[in-house]
């Protein structure tokens, strides 16, 4: 278990790390999510030893690691660019944290061998790092960071240096040795889908601070602010204030649940596009208007919708040709009619939004 | 956690063990660069401050060495004439070296020709210095080499004297053993310059001339400053040359230091000479070092 | 030593930086700062033969070199050579122990005027072996004047553009003072000084080079660069004709400057015994024609001369007629007006 | 003040197919005759050095008069010259070795920590690039004057690697800069000591530039005179020994001992352009 108290990193006035607690369970799957800037980086980096901490304690099964340099911490990295040993073989490559911690040569070799193989990439210990593809790097340094068996695996943003469809292919990957291996995964990224996928808890980072850390679906669901929402997945936005009848907002009511904001004030309020109903002309208890746009993504179709002063976004799963035909066209009137479990309600108006 | 609660033992001696480490990397470097460099400097202020008095020097605190070199006319004359020879030993260091790395840059392209001579000009860098100035010598002499061939040629009658032991045949050596210093860093400047600006300009309908002094000058710049700074200081700081193929006008700044750290057994003027000479060339780098920070921003 | 362990022992001192890295000297070993021809192998490889002490030597150029490379620092030289009108600054200096006159063998046999010379002598102490002297004479090339130039004013002539060295030494301002006509050439006033320096600058267009070693001076005789020159009397010359170039030596009307060098123990020389085997060597049959028939220089110790040279050459060194020095403008020690004299030389250098 | 570092980095790599010269003759042949004149002056010399040493008069005029190794010979039975020879040789390791040890760290310490006074330890280092080497030979002999300490070969040891620890930290540093911190990072997060690390990761990535800076460090050594002149004591080295004699005449001798340089050099530049040609995987 690794629990982080009072964590803060500071660059001179800059803060890079705000004061996170954390605590990652043993075997979890931990994902720090962000966009560039937020601290993850500099979080997980403290975590390896990389950087030293400003303030607070690192520490790794009730054993404070916080002074300890990198190669005295129970922990190994997986680097955004592999860093993988430019003039050593992969098998030494792999080998070469058991060699530096004193294994015997042949028996390293071997582990570095079952660890390659975990990896699927037995065959290749001879080879050079630059005689490999990308997604081949990528599994040695994994390789390479298993092999001593850490407590924790830290990944940093492993997947961005390879192409969109091996990023996926990765993904599995990962989940799969994740559950081979059963060690404690912390992974930093700024793609949101990719921690979804997955992640078994994400921490949301924002200004060096945590925002929120959830389950994956709890995350979605039941974001905490308007920042994760919009960080997370996609959500249209709106203002409107909570009156007796319901959730008043373009000048229409809709229902909504009694306690989703304090009543008599302006709010802001947000749904997922692809969590509601869009229907033909006017329906009553949904917000209605006219089609401005229409974004076509295979899959399913992206409808903005003016309502009022506002633009909301509607996503439409398009399930085969025949659904392509039914779709409505701009100008026509439509009415989007939103489930009253799935509004999301985010504080006062006031409030700016990601 | 605050920063007034004192941190547990064990984690302070992880803390200074980490810092101590750190200075075991720093200290040799760092203790050396005192030892050698920052004092010995500190030494010339001192005895530049001092008074010459048989045997060396007597400690005082006084500027008579910098009032002597800046009053009288000897240090002034030399100063000019330092200055003289190091700016055209430069300027035919770049007359050659231009055309030079121009070639190599924009007209050789077998990257194997080009590499070949590349190196041709960086190799006599290797061979020593004392024996390619000295060449010089046994080429210009009245009889020397040169003449003899030129005698043997039916070309002149009578050997030409002004070849040697004057301040053209110094010009000529140092030109001659600086100018690797000079390709190397227009050759860089040149290499940098992407080929679709060239070409971009052709297109724009600019000629061959305009292109150079529009484009490729402009953008060299940052190289020939580099190239001419450093041959500047090597030549300007020479003592060597002047020894061998000047004449008696040859008298350089370098060399009158070094006669009163010797013959004129004079350190504190010979200090203060140096002095002089080290903040001027300080100087000189500094704004050579803006100008070609100014000539690299056009590039990005 | 070999290579392999000299390395060795450098690697690791350079790892250690500082501490004693060079390489130990072998015992009895002798570092000469001296004349050119002072060391000549004809005499110094027998003297290593016979003693086990060897010998190098670091030639200066001008009597104002031993000064400063004493005062660099010590630990280098075990003898120097320089001429009487620069030993003073060394003994005040304590840059040279007193000799031991009573283990030189033939110390008694040396010119009386020598030995007891101001230039060796101080608080009844002696700190110097005297050992040779001779004339700074002109030379000239005859194939090049058809009347032979016997006066300093053939320096000023100017069909001589280009043609003439001087020496890179003070003396320089003692022959520009005597083309003045101030002959109290040790004694010069400011003026005068200022006023050598402007004749040595207005003869600066005849003059080619300033030469400042023996060998420079060949060279430039050998390679038909200049045809006139002051000259270490009997040394350049002999070393011209060796190669077939005919020079003639003379002293000028306006008079030569002499000198005597002798030898001097630096202090705190780690080889004394083998110093002063040098010295015995040096005032003995071997050093003294040594020095003779390398430089062509006259020697301090008529005694030996007598024994080891023809009739003729002691003759022709003067060596029956020590008279002969006091011809000459024998060099004295500046004392105080020596920065004088040495400024206005650079001076003349740096115009 | 790029020069130095660029030296040995420089392999020149231009993108393939520049477009043909859309000159005529006339241009390429004004091109290939202005080149020409400027290798004929880069050359000649050490031609004319190489040459005359095989010449068999003293006169050093043309035609050269004939055949004969004897300032070869002469060469090889003249012992001082043997003696310098080996300082200079004796000298060049050891202020290599220095600047080695001394720069590598230095290099290190500039580009990879942070510490108060960097700026400065930064100029300082870098200084005796371009200060002409009379000032660092001064300087440092009014310090060992100060000191009490006895001129010698130690003293031309430590001035050489003072002038010359600058060309092994430029060079070492911009290796590093293109190095990736993560390398390093990586290693210590494998478990690695600092120096584990420096020796199995960071060192074998910056050979080519330790190796590089090395050569040229040693060449120059063996080559420097201003230093020397001022710092040594009893014992000669090559440069200097070549150096009173020239200044004592003209001798043939002196060419052989040239030629020899040249031949010698010939070699190293050779191995430098072979050893240094970067190895695929050297660089990520």
């Amino acid at each position: 278990m690794i629990e982080l108290t009072g964590l803060t990193k500071r660059f001179g006035e800059v803060v890079g790390v705000d004061c996170v607690d954390l605590r990652v369970e043993e075997g979890a799957f931990v994902t720090l999510l962000g966009p560039s800037g937020c601290g993850k980086s500099t979080l997980l980096r403290m975590i390896g030893g990389f950087e030293e901490p400003t303030e607070g304690t690192i520490s790794i099964d009730g054993r404070d690691v916080t002074d300890l340099p990198p190669n005295r911490r129970p922990v190994n990295m997986v680097f955004q660019d592999y860093a993988l040993f430019p003039h050593m073989s992969v098998g030494r490559n792999v080998a070469y944290g058991l060699k530096v911690s004193g294994m015997a040569r042949s028996e390293a070799a071997a582990e570095a061998r079952k660890a390659l193989d975990m990896v699927g990439l037995a065959d290749r210990a001879e080879a050079m790092p630059h005689q490999l593809s990308g997604g081949q790097r990528q599994r040695v340094a994994l390789a390479r960071a298993i092999v001593r068996h850490p407590k924790v695996l830290l990944l940093d943003e492993p997947l961005s240096a390879l192409d969109a469809n091996l990023r996926e292919q990765m993904q599995v990957e990962l989940r799969r040795l994740h559950r081979l291996v059963g060690l404690t995964f912390i992974m930093v990224t700024h793609d949101q889908s990719e921690a979804l996928a997955m992640s078994d808890r994400i921490v949301v980072m924002r200004d060096g601070r945590v925002v929120q850390q959830a389950a994956p679906s709890e995350l979605y669901d039941k974001p905490a602010d308007a920042y994760v929402a919009g960080f997370v997945g996609t959500t249209s936005f709106f203002e409107g204030e909570m009156t007796r009848t319901g959730l008043r907002a373009f000048g229409q009511t809709i229902r909504a649940p009694k306690d989703l904001a304090p009543h008599g004030r302006p709010a802001r309020f947000g749904y997922r596009p692809e969590k509601v109903e869009l229907r033909q002309g006017h329906v009553a208890d949904g917000l209605t208007g006219h089609v401005d746009e229409l974004l076509y993504r295979g899959d399913a179709v992206r409808v903005f919708v003016n309502v009022g002063d506002g633009r909301l976004a509607v996503d439409l799963q398009v399930t085969d040709r025949a659904a392509t035909d039914g779709l409505p066209r701009p100008d026509e009137a439509v009415t989007i009619v939103i489930p009253p479990a799935r509004l999301m309600a985010f504080g006062p108006a006031a409030d700016k939004a990601a | 956690m605050s920063l007034a609660e004192p941190l547990p033992e064990a984690r302070l001696r992880a803390r200074r063990w980490t810092a101590m480490r750190r200075y075991l990397v720093l200290s040799p470097p760092l203790l050396w660069t005192v030892v050698f460099m920052f004092v010995p400097y500190l030494t010339l202020v001192v005895y530049s401050v001092w008074r010459a008095e048989f045997p060396l020097a007597v400690p005082d605190f006084q500027f008579g060495n910098y009032v002597t070199i800046f009053t009288d006319p000897q240090y002034r004359n030399v100063f000019l004439r330092t200055l003289k020879i190091a700016s055209l030993v430069s300027l035919c260091a770049l007359l050659l070296a231009f055309p030079y790395a121009y070639f190599l840059v924009f007209r050789v392209r077998s990257p194997g020709w080009r590499l070949a001579l590349y190196m041709a000009v960086v190799a006599p860098l290797w061979v020593s210095y004392l024996l390619r100035a000295y060449t010089w010598k046994t080429i210009l002499g009245t009889n020397g080499i040169l003449n003899s061939f030129l005698i043997s040629a039916g070309l002149i009658d009578e050997p030409l004297t002004v070849l040697l032991y004057n301040q053209a045949a110094m010009v000529l050596t140092l030109t001659y053993v600086f100018i690797p210093f000079m390709v190397m860093p227009i050759y860089a400047a040149l290499e940098k310059i992407p080929p679709s600006l060239h070409e971009a300009s052709a297109d724009l309908g600019e000629g061959h001339l305009s292109t150079f002094f529009k484009v490729t000058l402009p953008l060299a710049m940052p190289g020939v400053i580099a190239g001419f700074t450093m041959t500047f200081c090597l030549s300007f700081g020479d003592f060597i040359a002047p020894m061998l193929v000047g004449g008696p006008d040859g008298q350089m700044i370098a060399g009158v230091i070094a006669t009163q750290f010797g013959a004129a057994l004079n350190w504190p003027l010979g200090s203060a000479l140096a002095l002089t000479m080290l903040v001027f060339i300080l100087v000189l780098i500094s704004a050579s070092d803006r100008l070609e920070r100014v000539g690299q921003g056009r590039l990005a | 030593m070999t290579i392999k362990t000299r390395l060795a022992g450098g690697v690791a001192s350079a790892a250690l930086a500082l501490g004693a890295a060079a390489p130990a000297m072998a015992e009895g070993e002798l570092n000469l700062l001296t004349w050119e021809g002072y060391a000549d192998p004809s005499f110094i490889a027998p003297f290593e033969e016979a003693t086990g002490c060897t010998v190098s030597a670091t030639y200066v150029g001008s009597n104002d070199d031993f000064a400063p490379r004493l005062a660099a620092g010590g630990g280098v030289f075990d003898l120097v050579s320089p001429s009487s009108d620069s030993t003073a600054p060394l003994i005040t200096a304590g840059f040279v122990d007193p000799i031991d006159t009573s283990r030189l063998d033939r110390w008694d046999e040396l010119y009386e005027r020598f030995r007891t010379s101001e230039g060796i002598n101080s608080d009844g102490q002696v700190y110097g072996v005297p050992y040779a002297w001779g004339a700074i004479a002109f030379m000239y090339k005859p194939d090049a004047f058809e009347t032979p130039p016997r006066s300093l004013d053939a320096l000023m002539d100017p069909a001589l553009e280009g043609k003439v060295a001087l020496w890179d030494d003070k003396s320089a301002i003692y022959v520009a003072a005597r083309m003045n006509g101030d002959m109290d050439i040790y004694n010069l006033s400011d003026e005068q000084i200022a006023a050598a320096q402007e004749t040595l600058g207005e003869m600066r267009s005849n003059v080619r080079k300033y030469w400042s070693s023996a060998g420079e001076l060949v060279d430039l005789f050998a390679s038909g660069e200049v045809v006139l020159s002051n000259t270490w009397a009997g040394y350049q010359s002999a070393l011209l004709a060796e190669q077939g170039i005919e020079v003639v030596e003379f002293i000028p009307e306006e008079n030569a400057e002499g000198w005597m060098d002798s030898w001097m123990v630096v202090s705190g020389t780690p080889n004394e015994d083998c110093a002063y085997q040098f010295l015995n060597m040096a005032i003995s049959e071997a050093g003294q024609c040594g020095v003779a028939s390398v430089n062509g220089y006259s020697v301090a110790n008529p005694v030996a001369a007598r024994e080891c040279m023809t009739p003729e050459q002691f003759e022709a060194l003067h060596q029956d007629d020590p008279a002969y020095l006091d011809s000459l403008l024998l060099w004295e020690n500046l004392g105080p007006r020596l920065g004088a004299y040495t400024n206005a030389w650079n001076a003349v250098k740096s115009q | 003040m790029t020069v130095v570092q660029e030296q040995v980095d420089i392999v020149p790599v231009r993108a393939k197919g520049r477009r043909r010269s859309r000159n005529g003759l006339g241009a390429r042949l004004a091109w290939g005759g202005a080149i020409a004149a400027i290798l004929a002056f880069l050359y000649l010399p050490i031609a004319v050095l190489v040459l005359f040493s095989f010449n068999s008069g003293r006169l050093l005029s043309w035609p050269i008069q004939g055949f004969t190794l004897d300032w070869y010979r002469k060469l090889a039975s003249n012992e001082q010259l043997i003696e310098a020879a080996w300082n200079s040789l004796y000298v060049a390791t050891c202020s290599t070795a220095l600047t080695l040890i001394i720069g590598v760290p230095a290099a290190l310490a500039l580009d990879r920590l942070s510490f108060p006074g960097k700026g400065l330890f930064r100029k300082l280092v870098l200084l005796p690039i371009a200060l002409p080497g009379i000032i660092t030979g001064i300087s440092m002999l009014t310090l060992f004057r100060l000191m009490g300490a006895n001129l010698s070969l130690t003293t031309v040891i430590i001035g050489h690697a003072t002038a010359l620890l600058a060309v092994v930290v430029t060079q070492v540093y911009a290796r590093l800069q293109r190095l990736p911190r993560s390398y390093e990072e990586a290693s210590a997060d494998l478990g690695a000591s600092g120096l584990q690390t420096f020796f199995f990761v960071t060192l074998p990535n910056i050979r080519t530039a330790v190796i590089g800076s090395g050569l040229l460090s040693f060449t120059l050594s063996f080559d420097e005179i201003p230093v020397t002149f001022f710092l040594t004591g009893r014992d000669n080295t090559l440069p200097m020994y070549i150096w009173s004699t020239m200044r004592r005449g003209l001798t043939p001798e002196i060419n052989a001992v040239g030629a020899l340089i040249v031949l010698a050099s010939a070699v190293l530049v050779v191995l430098s352009v072979l050893l240094l040609r970067d190895k695929p995987g050297g660089r990520a």
